[in-house]
């Protein structure tokens, strides 16, 4: 069974910096050696309303965060009444009593401390930093160091606050001590994750419109265009995104793309451009509940059939979903590379709750692996669709004194447009032939997860995998959970050993999508579904708990 | 010096303006190697339509893109690597009604490219429906009664758009065509050329066009002046509407100058990596 | 056995009328009362290049026309060259003696006439006409009157120019004798049967961009509206329409849209939008090969997998394949009945084969159903998404007193936005009921077609039906063909019975996406896959030894 | 007289400019139901964004719409039943970024609707990205070196593409955008308001526009002169700039006048198709 975790709640209003400040606490515990996750709970809107985060502790690996919080820090009245419920046996939970007078709990008066230290009083969470510090007794230096890295406007004010707050409140709970000082560890959202692995492969550019939860990959990478050099482009709209990723790679850079459902619908035509042209495209794909604007800020699968089944006519593609952090980043490393190596467009399938969450991981920089194509070395005239045995034509990029013709429409080998029928066939056969061997090379990669030894399984993929791993932290070692990380082409025979038994399947989604996709397959029999399709992930102890009620009913 | 003609055969109508076009576009280009451009780095792309074949019948490198989308496709590539001279050729459907969301941009962004318009009017290549530029009251197959919409001037909205260069040529006069897209490629910016093309399967203009067309004088002293000029009532005046130096896109958006040719190597990007997070 | 059939094949340009003259010549047997069926091979070209259309003759019902031709008149040289191998045995050959010279056939000198019949020379497919009327000793009188019918610019010249060539020809063969007149037989493109079964069930609005081969359903209605009154709106996109049609319906209207593959693929978040408003829209895709641009003017079945996954998101969809031309006027009258019923988007998924071939058929008025939608009536106040047992909310439309709010976001019933949980789960819960009493509805419909009662097992869908029945008009009884009319949801009960032998499948990709989909959804094993992927229609001919030797093998 | 109130909690930034938009929106809705509109037949429509919540907080009909498509779902409603009145809600990056095409085919149409411009210079809802009327080296999560393209003008686009009434008002100053959304609303044709709107979190103007703002004198002699004073250097122009009588599109467009009413019964057309096709 897992060791102790710890588990923070900070609730407020939009706009009173919630996620900042659970980032800032994620990141001191992780100074103190503790392993963390953080995820945030926020709506579609910019100041008001009720934002809330989850930051929890641990010493050990910790793969989701928990609900139950054992402090709870509310910068706003809403928020107390909203999470009372959520406090912990033996939590405690401090309330800003500048807004209102309650039983249970402990008051600060941050309002008006805010006011007495600030000449524009905008910054609540700093005085939830304190309260975070004070409560678990970290040193008031450490707190004042902290604040000084992580918030560069009005540094002393902030200080002069915070340092208040913190004189206020007694010391009444401790983190888990640490197991070890966790080196290299480092908080990375699932975005990040992907924007770094895609970046380590070698994307040179990357072309988006706005849309969470994929924005911030886009914002992400504007963020380090000055550092990396990639360019980050913020386009009219997902189909000049689309379009333009594809010219990009035309012009020899590596690109990517990124949206949510709504907008990756708009890519469809594209993407199918993608496809007959031959044009290696990364496309990131990070869902929220649907249908159409559906649930801006929350999490879903529902785009999984969608995902796999992109774009108009008959052209092969990769879809595959990251099941951790570190994941994403090698994921991303090995999509861009596939995408390259056979000239396709690929999909990364991901969720808000892994592309957005927070945890604290190592880089895996050793798994990563570079997008290199197979380039035309210029002793024969050039084809740019050259009729091989592989059915990979090399590719060349401008300048160059050869010429080199993409074309959306069916085609000759030298590009130029067809649609006499025998060329039709040959063109289809050598691109069908790709796709025996984007089989074999996704078999280089891990293309299924297998967590546990035990005899009742559990199918599940993407982020779901997260918040089950950390629901069997609190379970027995009789479960196994299989995870398919690739999707298309879907390594059925990795698989199939899976299947003997009826399994508990998981997804985020109304109806057993997942689990038919399963079923029509591999055969997988289902032995019950857990859907949940409310956006929300799953708290693990709850999860943990229906987990254990689907096998011993 | 690069022969410019391609294999294929060519599928226009005999007597299409796409012809005249198509000589204007080699002359003009041969001038333009003459001058020093290297036809290594020189990359087209189109959308669907008649005017799209022209991808077809000149040895150039590029792609051949979806409908509408010949400019975003061609912005992509500039924003990869822009020492290459990327030249747009887009329809009147295609860049002003599929696509009008990426030309009006591209004059907003002022990348370095050139977009020639095939304005024939109409949709060619689909049998003849009325376009963003057909007159009102046009008969094609889905408007048999007559098309019910004003059409939209090329000219005045690519400059309200902010293109930084916008000229009107003549698929009859290639000659002036040639001189025109020397010049619009030379212009530093996005550059737009209004060619009027006579489509005389579905939309005979040469007649039309022949009584009317005069040459501007000047560049017009401003950008409503230009507006004026390219709305006459009674003329289709030929020749450059605007020629203005703005800030390049390219050269102010953040990253690298050149993303394809500063591509850090695989080692490289992995040791930064490790540097960051150590 | 069939009885015997009569096949004219007619060459030209692109420009000499040579598709309008196949249907000219498909009505003359009409009037003789013979069943026909025509298709037209064109490129995507205004003049020039070489097109031709087929048209073959029957006493009794045809589904496809032959690709042997009896008949074969060339308007240009390169028609001779391209289908001298296309003369059956015993067939005649006419060619255009201005522009060649040849030992085989019979040399007219069309060109050199024209010229001295018209004062621009423009309708080189009139002398066809003559050919074929004077070749298969039609009545002088008659074909007089069908040129002053079918042309209606002219009219003298066209007169002298084909009593003129008439003059020239004997009567050299007869078209089989009529079985009956054949009372009441048009001759209808696929495409307009969808139009008229769309306008008869009740279609007010129709939005599109042309895009072939669904352009001509545009256009059909278009030329339509002055007599119909419904309102056909070229858009200024596919974005354009479809955003439109889901405004059409709000505002009260019975809408449709309609594309091809890339088109389709720009309207996937519009139908994403249908989806969660709950508008309902008929959108007919008509497929051509893919991907992107791909072959315009051909024909293909590789988007159904796309049609079957439209749209990000979950919600409930009907996609079905009318597989003749009868089918696809009672369907569209089908599906946009079941679109109002339940409030959904529906798709009538059809390939270029049956959308612009052209058939002898009686319409099956009596098979139409109207759409009619629940209305809310006016006692209560209005919800747009009342929650209700069936799942099924009333409907309201403008002008009303009460308010009527539609929503692309997740919704309260009042139709106002929501992102909370329990909201959420509700809306879902209200929408994913309707999924049952959609498949119930469906089965008041035939939702699969079994032709024959042979042994030999063959599954299609969609035009490619048209092709094996014709086919099979050629083998003896031990055949039988399955058509799942609808697709989605698929009748699986109904097919269950069929599935205890390997069939043969065939279909229009060049994998075998159809049979995997029947692998998957009903456990078909498949004996073995014909698959034909270069745009081109079977020769029912070549196709019958296909299936034979498949089954013989 | 209607209640335009709904019970939704407003989410908008306390001293967001889209309360004063609202108000206005309010204000000018209830001038109109005083001179005759009957609120039963005033439909809405909106985009995604900040702009859009105004759906969830109007108590009328219509449809909240798709990010950038409020326009074309408004011109969807109006041809159904062209006896509704349409209004439709756009943000900048919604009505001339995602959904530029939609936004001035409406005016070359020239639907009988009105587009209410919410422009607060940048992307709101997805925090604060620059958007299509951005000034250059605005600075947002996805241009933190500031963007590198030029704003559209969205009046001078607008009247360049045809619309036949074009205004600009501020929503400080709810009173005059209740009189513009009154006109607009009046006028037989596609109506503009641009809308200055201050974003008190990522784009705030309310300095800004106070120091500039002034009154047009009269509707500008032609739309020339309309489109330099809609960018003057120093003011910024409320008022009219152009009022332009035109034919609309709904009715030179074949088929039924009104498709909804005219609306032939399910016997009705089967008799029909059974006369055609004896
Ligand atoms: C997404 C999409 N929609 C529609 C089409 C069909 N299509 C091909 S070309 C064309 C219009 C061509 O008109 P224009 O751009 O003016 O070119 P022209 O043929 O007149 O040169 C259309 C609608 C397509 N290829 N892709
Ligand atoms: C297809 C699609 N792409 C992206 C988004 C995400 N999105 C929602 S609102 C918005 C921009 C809003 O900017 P604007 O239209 O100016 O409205 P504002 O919030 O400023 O009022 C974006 C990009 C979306 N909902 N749909
Ligand atoms: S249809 Fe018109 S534009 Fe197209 S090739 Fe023929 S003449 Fe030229
Ligand atoms: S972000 Fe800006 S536009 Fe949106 S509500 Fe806040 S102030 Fe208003
Ligand atoms: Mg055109
Ligand atoms: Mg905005």
């Amino acid at each position: 069974m897992r060791p102790d975790t710890y588990t923070v709640l900070i609730g407020g209003k939009a706009g009173e910096g919630v996620k900042k400040l659970a980032q800032v606490i994620a990141a001191t515990g992780l100074q103190l050696g503790l392993h963390s996750f953080q995820m945030d709970d926020y709506q579609s809107l910019i100041k008001g309303g009720h934002n809330y985060s989850l930051v929890s502790f641990s010493p050990i690996v910790i793969h989701n965060a928990y609900h139950k919080a054992d402090l709870i820090i509310c910068l706003d009245e809403l928020s107390y009444t909203q999470h009372l419920n959520d406090l912990a046996d033996g939590g405690f939970i401090y309330y800003n009593s500048s807004e209102q007078t309650h039983q249970q709990g402990i008051g600060i008066e941050l309002s008006k401390l805010m006011k007495e230290h600030y000449k524009n009083p905008s910054n609540p969470s700093l005085g939830g930093l304190a309260i975070f510090c004070a409560h678990l007794g970290l040193d008031n230096e450490l707190m004042l160091r902290i604040i000084k890295i992580s918030y560069k406007k009005n540094i002393e004010e902030n200080l002069s606050f915070a340092s208040q707050v913190y004189s206020l409140i007694q010391a009444q709970s401790k983190l888990p001590d640490a197991i070890s000082q966790a080196p290299g560890l480092h908080l990375f959202s699932g975005n990040q994750c992907i924007g770094l692995g895609a970046w380590a492969a070698g994307l040179d550019t990357y072309f988006a419109y706005p849309m969470t939860p994929a924005s911030s990959l886009l914002h992400f990478l504007a963020s380090m265009s000055a550092k990396l050099g990639v360019k980050a482009i913020h386009a009219e709209s997902e189909l000049a995104a689309a379009n333009m990723a594809v010219g990009a790679v035309v012009g020899g850079a590596k690109a990517a793309v990124g949206s949510s459902g709504g907008g990756f619908a708009l890519m469809q035509e594209a993407f199918s451009l993608a496809g007959i042209s031959e044009a290696p495209l990364l496309c990131v794909l990070s869902s929220r509940p649907g249908p159409a604007t559906g649930v801006s800020t929350y999490t879903a699968q529902e785009d999984l059939l969608f995902a796999l089944n992109q774009g108009h006519g008959e052209f092969s593609r990769i879809v595959a979903s990251p099941d951790t952090m570190e994941r994403a980043f090698s994921l991303a490393t090995e999509l861009l590379s596939l995408a390259w190596e056979f000239q396709i467009p690929v999909i990364l399938l991901t969720e808000k709750h892994l592309s957005e969450s927070a945890q604290s991981i190592r880089l895996p920089l050793g798994d990563a692996c570079e997008a290199t194509g197979l380039i035309h070395d210029a002793l024969e005239p050039y084809n740019r669709y050259q009729i091989t045995d592989s059915g990979i034509s090399p590719m060349l990029f401008p300048p160059s004194e050869e010429i080199i013709k993409w074309n959306s429409h069916e085609h000759l080998e030298s590009g130029l447009r067809t649609d006499q029928a025998a060329a039709m066939v040959a063109m289809k056969d050598k691109r069908d032939r790709k796709r025996e061997h984007i089989a074999l090379a996704c078999a280089r990669y891990p293309r299924i997860a297998v967590y546990g030894s035990g005899s009742r399984r559990i199918f599940a993929y993407g982020s779901t995998a997260l918040e089950i791993r950390e629901a069997l932290q609190n379970l027995d070692d009789s479960y196994q959970l299989i995870v398919p990380i690739y999707l298309e082409p879907l390594p059925v025979d990795q698989l199939l050993p899976y299947t003997d038994s009826p399994a508990l399947v998981i997804e985020h989604n109304s109806q057993p999508r997942f689990a038919t996709f399963l079923k029509e397959k591999i055969g997988l029999e289902t032995r019950q579904n857990i859907l949940k399709y409310d956006g929300r992930a799953w708290d693990p102890l709850v999860l943990a708990t229906k987990i254990k009620e689907a096998f011993d009913a | 010096m690069r022969n410019l003609d391609t294999p294929k055969a060519n599928t226009w109508c005999p007597a299409c303006g796409n012809f005249g076009i198509l000589n204007a576009v080699k002359a003009g280009f041969k001038q333009l190697f003459d001058q020093g451009l290297d036809p290594a780095k020189l990359m087209i792309t189109c959308g669907i339509g008649c005017h799209g074949k022209i991808f077809d019948y000149l040895n150039i490198s590029g792609i051949y893109g979806l409908h509408g989308r010949a400019v975003a496709t061609a912005s992509g590539i500039k924003l990869a690597n822009p020492e290459l001279t990327v030249v747009s050729f887009g329809g009147d459907g295609d860049s002003l009604g599929e696509g009008l969301e990426h030309t009006l941009f591209a004059a907003k962004r002022n990348l370095d490219m050139t977009l020639i318009l095939h304005n024939n009017g109409n949709y060619g290549l689909t049998t003849g429906q009325f376009s963003p530029l057909s007159p009102i009251g046009f008969r094609g197959l889905s408007t048999p009664q007559g098309s019910a919409e004003q059409p939209f001037d090329a000219i005045p909205l690519l400059l309200a758009a902010g293109a930084s260069f916008v000229a009107r040529s003549y698929s009859a006069n290639p000659k002036h065509l040639a001189e025109i897209l020397v010049k619009a490629v030379m212009h530093r910016g996005f550059s737009f050329i209004e060619v009027l093309q006579p489509c005389v399967s579905y939309n005979n203009t040469y007649q039309y066009y022949n009584s009317r067309i005069k040459m501007l004088d000047q560049i017009p002293s401003d950008v409503y002046e230009a507006m004026r000029l390219a709305k006459d009532k009674d003329h289709s005046y030929l020749g450059i509407y605007q020629a203005e130096k703005r800030d390049l896109f390219e050269d102010l958006s953040s990253g690298f100058a050149n993303p394809v040719k500063e591509s850090p190597a695989f080692r490289e990007r992995i040791e930064t990596l490790r540097t960051m997070y150590k």
